[in-house]
């Protein structure tokens, strides 16, 4: 089916540019971001190349249906070969961040978790395991120090998830 | 005899699912002299999938909140794990660069009660272990030589890349890791996929489970084609927990016999001066105990 | 200030050479300073022993295309140099220190740990560039795998192998290689390493792979590329012929990584629209490694005193392409950014054109003119021949060799030396002539190839007329390849053939031809009004014919360069200067009606205003420029909307148009079937035009389509400005040609994009199509008149494409558009390089013709006319006279036309015409002597 | 009996065939002594008669070497080398004289080694067929 760039919003740009893909523009679509992207070998293929070339065109609907970004093993090998300095990895991570803007589905779950944890595996959870090997139980992170938690969390409710979407932390 | 002092950060995989790394290099580092102190109350990097994802600010804080710690008794920051290195790193930097986000971020954290200067910096453990103690001393300070034991050396790319950030191995080419391993007396063979990543980070694995098994698959079947390796030694806790499941993984699925023991380096490490195994180098899926007997009688 | 007339040229590559020779040539001395011990530069590195595949390429048509390197034309540039009396070499020496200025420098030069001091009235820079270390883009793997080489390497590698024998061998284990990938853009166009373009790395990995395909037609050979940029004349022709002839691959993508397997083939990670991310395994990998700043180019410009670019390449203004910051200090080649051998070539001897304009005054001054002696006239006398033998590097003693020349008649003395090119064995042989009165002389030892020319003035030294000489190679071509005992028999059998030669050679004097000084440019363009003015500088009138009212040519439509600068007050003050100049006659709104006469004395009629005028004149410059093709493709002249890059121009400066949807189509009329060259400059033009657009209204879209962006050198930066504010750039094929409709008024564009692989559909206010440069329509009349050739695509042919850019016949130049599509940059460069080349004839009082020429013996010709169609110089026409009553035919031979060739001696049945120096009987006195059993 | 040697006369243009012998020469390749090069201009300048003189008056074979098609310095004279033989080899025929003693070859100036190898090729050739017909 046709794409009608009438229809395009190149204001998307910016958009992007906003969230931290800064280098965006200067890609000259030259491939070597998916030549050896792990993510690119899948049945439906990240291509950080086609993301961005979409992007400049301005294909708003089709970036938010492009789930392939979270596919990203921020492995950076785009990143650092890129020759133009696009910064390729930059750029999937800001897709992201625009597609948990535009769609709040699309933000992890993981966020939740370390906002109450502290971490995304909880390290308070094998003190015998821990202690078998000699370790203290609960290793001197957030998870130890209830206090220091408190303060992490009120810390990220200055952000702007955190205050957008609040019942996602079990805040507000 | 120069004393070197850091603060060890933990991440989340390390105390939680491997806790035998955290010790193996409470316990070999010291030997070196490489001083350890806690970050106290540190939390999540945070990985490249959450916060980072989803809000930079936040996720900038977060990685100012870790650094302030080390700031506040005055270290520098040093990890295993390879994401833990390039999320806090780039973090570091961007806020180094950018006075804005700084501002911004500074206000978030004097919430809590802290402040990021930039002071302490963020080295991975190979760093410190190839250019601050060097590969003599830590010939020097092993009891058993690893003749005859050959070892596939996996440097993760968040220790390489991006290399004008995070820079301090070759990016394309790395050989700290390969030569500390020699260090230890072992032999380290070549393959044609040295450099390829492991697969493991990431949202891969979980959004395209086979491609990303066939794209680990093909790194193993070239260390086994190409090389009779012993052992694989990392030194990420990703890269390490994920050789170990995609190895039961394909054999499972009866793609054929995988079952190459992965080590972190500071395990290797350990056993060669002569720590229990039991404390340093306890959990694993694919078994080690064969290789460790080997190791520890040699 | 007294000036001088000495030219400091500094490096030796084929740049420095070009630029030292044609000053010689018109009376200027010269130092030429070359760093490393041997002059030759780049190219001598480059071994292309696959020869003349840059000829190979049409071989059913009538013109031919050069595209290779040089390499094989270059030890006879060396020698021309080296034997050349008014060109001082310095080899293995640097610039320390310069005071003074323009038309008076002291230059202190470092020679082998000593300092020498010359005066000099202008330098030339010609440092020549380093090819970028393939080390600095380590996921190549260059000197970690042996099987990853860079270009360069390549090169030798394909020389090497055929030297000994068999196919291309790869290094690491002198396996032939089956499949080759060619990785282009390696250290260029790379924001970590390089970022310009370097030029010349697509057209030599073509040129390379075809070398390859020739040693093994079986060879699999993959060019990875991003834009294939062979935008010189020709070269795209030279692309599409690699791909439809040898069968040599393009894929667009640029490679990742290279990882060594374990039997040492390479695998090569890459991504190309419409395939899944591929890796590939190849025998061999070949670099295609750019060119960077020379090495000590820094320090240099210290030394110096003049600035570099950002880059570190020379810096220069794209108005004043051959000049440093630093009056009287001129820039060519490489040093002042990456180019190819044709456009270094051009730009050394227009480089030459300026470093002389400022010292006109002292021409002639400072060459050492050789007196020599009266010749001694010979004719009629028995012949005694001097017969000398050289054992420069042949180990055998050559007595026996020496003392069998005694034996042979007319043989008056034989003597052998050490090196028979060394000063005191030319001394003995001058002593020698004049002693035994020898008046023939055979000299054996080294190819003539390389000496020949010196023993002649040797010769005239010791007053013997200088074609009384027959030189042996009994070095290369016999002791260099036999063993001894057989290489002596066949010394002594060689020397026999020379003198059964010597004894007929005859004096020969050649010609002269009174050279009027003045020269005719047709064309008032930008390219003619420089050529004009610049021989006019040196002091030569000249006439500027132009065809329109006004002179300026294109460049009275071009309002703005790529860096902004506009060039109209250029223009105004260039036409002024030519107009005020009083040796220069323009003459516009006139047309050339005939051009009769040879080098030295043409005659010209030309028609003003339906009045003719006949102009006499030694030398010409082809200067007609090109013009801008009208579409008929993509609704143009239809739809008002729809129009070329010039025309935006016009309306852009003018300010009629402030479009918010721009689409730009490129290739527009050219690279296509019907005309199948790059117009070269299309691409900038197009960028610069998008720019321009992006200036005033910063949120117009503009959508460029393109098949590959040709921003050669450093206008990559400008391309890069284009796409960070925000112009986007959407590739086609010939099988995906963009389609244009109007529907309900509005025009629509239909492309498809192999990104999203789907169609596009884009709605602009405007569409400009980036439209060919064609050739104009009237060469073809100019090319008949002037005798000389066009290429396939009309536009004039020079006599070799790679080597002589500028020459189209001795006394016929050329330069600007009528060449082929180029930037206002090159057009000065070789618009100086023209004048220069005008110079070297028009500073002379006579032209000298070669006395190898071919001549009639009216006794046995008897008109059959069979020789006058074969002649290649179209030299010899039939004619009648009235002979004892008798109406004899006969033919006669023009000898500013004849090339000397032979055709005509070998087609004659009646032994009726022969060349001088080559004739029918002195070649078969050398037969004859060979079959004699010695 | 010593082993016949046959001798080869060898038209050679004075550029790219001539500067590929010495080529051959100066990077050593070793070939049978057995040529003797005569240079010409072109290889457009060689006469049939020279030819044909030269094979009925002792010469074994002969060969003209010149430029590759389209690379002559002379614009068209190898081409005209090219008719010529085609008229040289009926002239061979009438003569009684074998194709084999009779080539016509390209060189680029850095094909030595070919210039080497149609050397050794032909001198064999030449050892195989016997002496020219002609030679008394
Ligand atoms: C691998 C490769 C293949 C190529 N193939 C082709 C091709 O097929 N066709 C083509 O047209 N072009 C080709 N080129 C480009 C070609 O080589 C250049 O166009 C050409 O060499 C430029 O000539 P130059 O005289 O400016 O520089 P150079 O040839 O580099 O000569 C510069 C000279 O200056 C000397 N020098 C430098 N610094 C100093 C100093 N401070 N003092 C004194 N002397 C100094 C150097 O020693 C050198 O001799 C190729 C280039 C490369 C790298
Ligand atoms: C569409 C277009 C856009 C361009 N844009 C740029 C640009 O942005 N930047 C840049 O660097 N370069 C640009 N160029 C290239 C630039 O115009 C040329 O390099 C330069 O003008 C060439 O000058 P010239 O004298 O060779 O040719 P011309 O400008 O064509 O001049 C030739 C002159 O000869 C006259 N003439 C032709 N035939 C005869 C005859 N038989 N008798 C008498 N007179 C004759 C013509 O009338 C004309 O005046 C552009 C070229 C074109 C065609
Ligand atoms: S590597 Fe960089 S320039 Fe090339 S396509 Fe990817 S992002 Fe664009
Ligand atoms: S960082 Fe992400 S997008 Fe870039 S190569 Fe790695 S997986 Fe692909
Ligand atoms: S898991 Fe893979 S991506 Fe992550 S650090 Fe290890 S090697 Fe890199
Ligand atoms: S110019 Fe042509 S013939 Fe000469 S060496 Fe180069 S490729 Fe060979
Ligand atoms: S595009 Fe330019 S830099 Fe790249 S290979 Fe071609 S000529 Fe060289
Ligand atoms: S637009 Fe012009 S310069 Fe660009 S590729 Fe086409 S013809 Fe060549
Ligand atoms: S020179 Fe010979 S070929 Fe030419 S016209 Fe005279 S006889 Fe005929
Ligand atoms: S020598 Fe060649 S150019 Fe001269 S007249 Fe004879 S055929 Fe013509």
């Amino acid at each position: 089916m046709a794409i009608d760039l009438t229809k395009a919003d190149r204001t998307l740009v910016n958009e992007i540019i906003e969230l931290g893909g800064e280098d965006i523009l200067k890609c000259f679509q030259c491939g070597t971001c998916v030549a050896d992207c792990p993510a690119a070998t899948a049945e439906m293929p990240l291509r950080i190349k086609k993301l961005i070339h979409m992007i400049h065109l301005g294909l708003r609907d089709e970036l938010l249906e492009e789930d392939s970004v979270w596919m990203c093993v921020t492995c950076t090998a785009c990143e650092e070969r890129c020759p133009r300095g696009v910064k390729p990895f930059e750029v999937c991570l800001a897709i992201r961040r625009w597609q948990a803007k535009e769609d709040p589905t699309y933000i992890p779950p993981a966020l939740g978790e370390i906002f109450k944890t502290g971490h995304t595996q909880n390290v308070a959870n094998v003190p015998e395991l821990r202690k078998s090997l000699g370790l203290e139980e609960v290793p001197p992170t957030v998870a130890k120090f209830p206090e220091l938690l408190k303060k992490f969390q009120e810390m990220l409710k200055c952000s702007k998830i955190v205050q957008e979407y609040g019942f996602m932390f079990g805040v507000g | 005899m120069p004393v070197f002092k850091y603060g060890f950060f933990l991440g989340c995989n390390i105390p939680a699912i491997r806790p035998d790394v955290e010790q193996a290099i409470r316990k070999t580092m010291p030997k070196l002299g490489v001083e350890l102190v806690d970050v106290k109350g540190s939390a999540c990097c945070p990985a490249f999938g959450t916060y980072p994802s989803a809000d930079e600010y936040a996720a900038l804080a977060i990685n100012a909140w870790n650094i302030s710690i080390a700031e506040e008794i005055g270290v520098d920051i040093m990890v295993e794990c390879g994401s833990c290195y390039s999320s806090l790193k780039l973090g570091r930097d961007c806020l180094l660069r950018d006075e804005e986000k700084r501002k911004k971020v500074n206000e978030m954290l004097k919430v809590a009660g802290k402040k990021f200067e930039g002071k302490s910096d963020v080295r991975h453990i190979i760093d410190v272990l190839y250019n601050d103690v060097g590969t003599e001393k830590i010939s020097r300070s092993i009891n058993i030589k690893l003749d005859g034991i050959k070892v596939i050396a996996h440097s993760p790319c968040h220790m390489l890349r991006p290399s004008n950030v995070l820079g301090f191995d070759n990016p394309e080419r790395p050989y700290m890791l390969r030569e500390l391993i020699e260090a230890l007396g072992a032999e380290v063979p070549r393959y044609s996929r040295e450099f390829q990543c492991c697969g493991g980070a990431g949202g891969f694995k979980r959004r395209a489970h086979i491609e990303a098994v066939e794209y680990t698959k093909k790194k193993l079947d070239a260390i086994k084609e190409e090389t009779d390796a012993d052992l694989i030694v990392v030194s990420c806790i990703t890269c390490l927990l994920h050789f170990d499941e995609i190895q039961k993984e394909l054999t499972e699925k009866g793609k054929g016999n995988y079952s190459i023991p992965v080590f972190d380096y500071n395990q290797l490490l350990a056993l060669c001066m002569g720590f229990d195994p039991k404390e340093v180098a306890a959990i694993s899926i694919i078994p080690r105990d064969e290789i460790i007997e080997r190791i520890i009688k040699s | 200030m007294t000036k001088i007339g000495t030219v400091l040229v500094i490096g030796g590559g084929i740049a420095g050479i070009h630029a030292s020779l044609n000053l010689a040539d018109s009376g200027f001395k010269v130092y030429l300073v070359e760093k490393s011990p041997e002059i030759g530069g780049e190219i001598v590195k480059l071994e292309c022993f696959a020869c003349k595949i840059c000829n190979r390429f049409f071989p059913n048509e009538k013109t031919y295309t050069q595209v290779g390197c040089g390499t094989c034309e270059l030890p006879e540039l060396i020698e021309a140099v080296r034997w050349n009396d008014n060109i001082d070499v310095l080899t293995n020496s640097e610039v320390k220190g310069i005071s003074g200025e323009a038309g008076n420098f002291n230059v202190t030069i470092l020679r082998e740990g000593k300092e020498i001091e010359l005066k000099v009235g202008s330098i030339i820079l010609s440092l020549g560039g380093k090819v970028f270390d393939a080390n600095k883009k380590p996921e190549y793997g260059y000197d970690v795998y042996s099987n990853v080489i860079t270009g360069e390497e390549f090169e030798r590698l394909v020389f090497t192998s055929s030297l000994n024998g068999g196919g291309l061998k790869r290094p690491s284990d002198g396996k032939e290689p089956k499949r080759i990938a060619f990785i282009q853009c390696v250290g260029s166009r790379d924001e970590k390493t390089n970022p310009w373009c370097s030029s010349v790395c697509c057209l030599y990995a073509i040129k390379e792979a075809i070398m390859a395909k020739e040693s093994n037609p079986n060879l699999d050979c993959v060019i990875f590329y991003m834009d294939i940029r062979t935008f010189g004349k020709e070269l795209q022709e030279y692309a599409d012929k690699a791909k439809e002839v040898h069968g040599i691959k393009y894929i667009r993508g640029r490679v990742a990584k290279v990882d060594e397997l374990p039997n040492k083939n390479l695998r090569v990670t890459y991504y190309t629209e419409g395939k899944k991310t591929m890796e590939e395994e190849f025998d061999l990998v070949v670099l295609s490694t750019g060119i960077e700043p020379p090495e000590d180019a820094q320090k240099l410009a210290e030394v110096l005193g003049i600035e570099l670019n950002k880059y570190g390449f020379c810096k220069t203004d794209p108005l004043n392409p051959l000049e440093t910051t630093r009056p009287g200090i001129y820039v060519c080649g490489h040093f002042s950014g990456p180019k190819d051998i044709p456009d270094s070539i051009a730009q050394a001897i227009g480089a030459a054109a300026k470093a002389s304009s400022i010292i006109v005054s002292e021409r002639g001054k400072l060459v050492a003119s050789k007196e020599y002696p009266p010749e001694k006239n010979v004719r009629g006398e028995e012949p005694r021949i001097g017969v000398f033998v050289s054992r420069c590097s042949i180990d055998k003693d050559v007595e026996k060799i020496t003392e069998y020349a005694k034996t042979l008649p007319n043989v008056v003395y034989a003597d052998q030396d050490m090196f028979i090119c060394s000063q005191e064995a030319n001394e003995r042989m001058k002593k020698a002539i004049k002693e035994y009165n020898l008046n023939r002389v055979v000299v054996a030892g080294f190819t003539p190839r390389t000496y020949e020319l010196k023993l002649r003035s040797i010769l005239k030294e010791a007053g013997l007329n200088p074609y009384l000489l027959e030189v042996v190679n009994i070095v290369e071509q016999c002791f260099s390849v036999h063993e001894p005992e057989k290489a002596e028999q066949k010394a002594k059998d060689l020397i026999r053939m020379a003198i059964a030669k010597a004894r007929l050679l005859e004096p020969l004097v050649p010609r002269e031809i009174d050279m009027d000084k003045r020269a005719l440019i047709i064309g008032g363009g930008l390219a003619g009004m420089v050529a004009a003015l610049e021989i006019a500088k040196q002091g030569f009138e000249c006439y500027l014919i132009e065809k329109e009212k006004e002179l300026g040519g294109n460049l009275r439509h071009i309002y703005y360069l790529l860096n902004g600068e506009d060039p109209q007050d250029f223009l105004k003050n260039l036409i002024k200067e030519v107009n005020d100049h009083p040796l220069i006659n323009v003459y516009t709104n006139t047309k050339v009606k005939s051009v009769e006469g040879y080098v030295g004395n043409f005659t010209t009629v030309i028609t003003q205003d339906k009045e003719e005028k006949e102009l006499k004149h030694g030398v010409i410059i082809v200067a007609t420029g090109a013009e801008e093709y009208k579409p008929k493709e993509y609704l143009y002249g239809e739809d008002d909307r729809v129009m070329t890059q010039v025309e935006l121009e016009e309306k852009l400066v003018k300010n009629e148009v402030k479009p918010k949807n721009v689409v730009m189509i490129q290739c527009v009329g050219c690279r296509n079937e019907e005309r199948t060259y790059c117009s070269r400059i299309c691409c900038s033009v197009a960028i610069k035009n998008a720019l321009k657009i992006k200036e005033v209204s910063p949120d117009a879209n503009i959508y460029i389509i393109n098949k590959d962006i040709r921003t050669y050198g450093f206008a990559e930066d400008y391309y890069k400005k284009a796409a960070e504010m925000g112009v986007i750039f959407i590739t086609y094929t010939d099988e995906n040609m963009p389609k244009v409709v109007k529907e309900n008024g509005k025009l629509r564009v239909f492309i498809f994009d192999e990104v999203l692989s789907d169609e596009l559909i884009i709605e602009p206010d405007i569409l400009v199509l980036s439209a060919a440069t064609v050739p104009r329509p009237e060469n073809k009349e100019l090319a008949e008149m002037l005798k000389i050739p066009l290429d396939k695509n009309g536009f004039f042919l020079e006599v070799h494409t790679k080597l002589r850019p500028i020459d189209i016949l001795e006394g016929i130049y050329l330069c600007g558009m009528a060449h082929s599509p180029k930037s206002i940059e090159e057009s000065i460069s070789q618009a100086c390089g023209a004048a220069a080349r005008a110079c070297t004839l028009l500073t002379k009082d006579k032209v000298i013709i070669e006395p190898i020429k071919a001549f009639v013996v009216d006794e046995n010709c008897d008109g059959c006319a069979y020789c006058v169609e074969p002649c290649p110089g179209k030299a010899i026409t039939l004619i009648e006279y009235m002979r004892e009553g008798t109406i004899k035919k006969t033919v006669e031979v023009n000898e500013a036309l004849c090339l000397g060739c032979g055709v005509c001696q070998a087609t004659c049945p009646k032994r009726g015409i022969f060349v001088r120096g080559f004739t029918l009987d002195q070649i078969q006195a050398m037969v004859d002597a060979a079959l004699e059993v010695g | 009996m010593e082993e016949y040697e046959p001798l080869i006369v060898v038209f050679s243009c004075k550029y790219c065939a001539y500067a590929a012998a010495d080529l051959a020469g100066a990077s050593g390749i070793q070939y049978p002594p057995n040529v003797r090069i005569i240079r010409v201009t072109c290889s457009g300048m060689v006469h049939p008669n020279l030819v044909i003189n030269a094979l009925t008056k002792g010469a074994d074979g002969v060969i003209i070497a010149g430029c590759h098609p389209g690379d002559c310095h002379y614009i068209s004279g190898n081409e005209r080398a090219k008719d010529r033989a085609e008229a040289i080899e009926l002239m061979l025929e009438d003569f009684g004289l074998e194709p084999e003693r009779f080539r016509l070859e390209w060189f680029s100036a850095r094909e030595g080694p070919k210039f080497a190898r149609v050397v050794k090729e032909m001198t064999e050739e030449l050892k195989k067929l016997g002496p020219s017909p002609y030679k008394t």
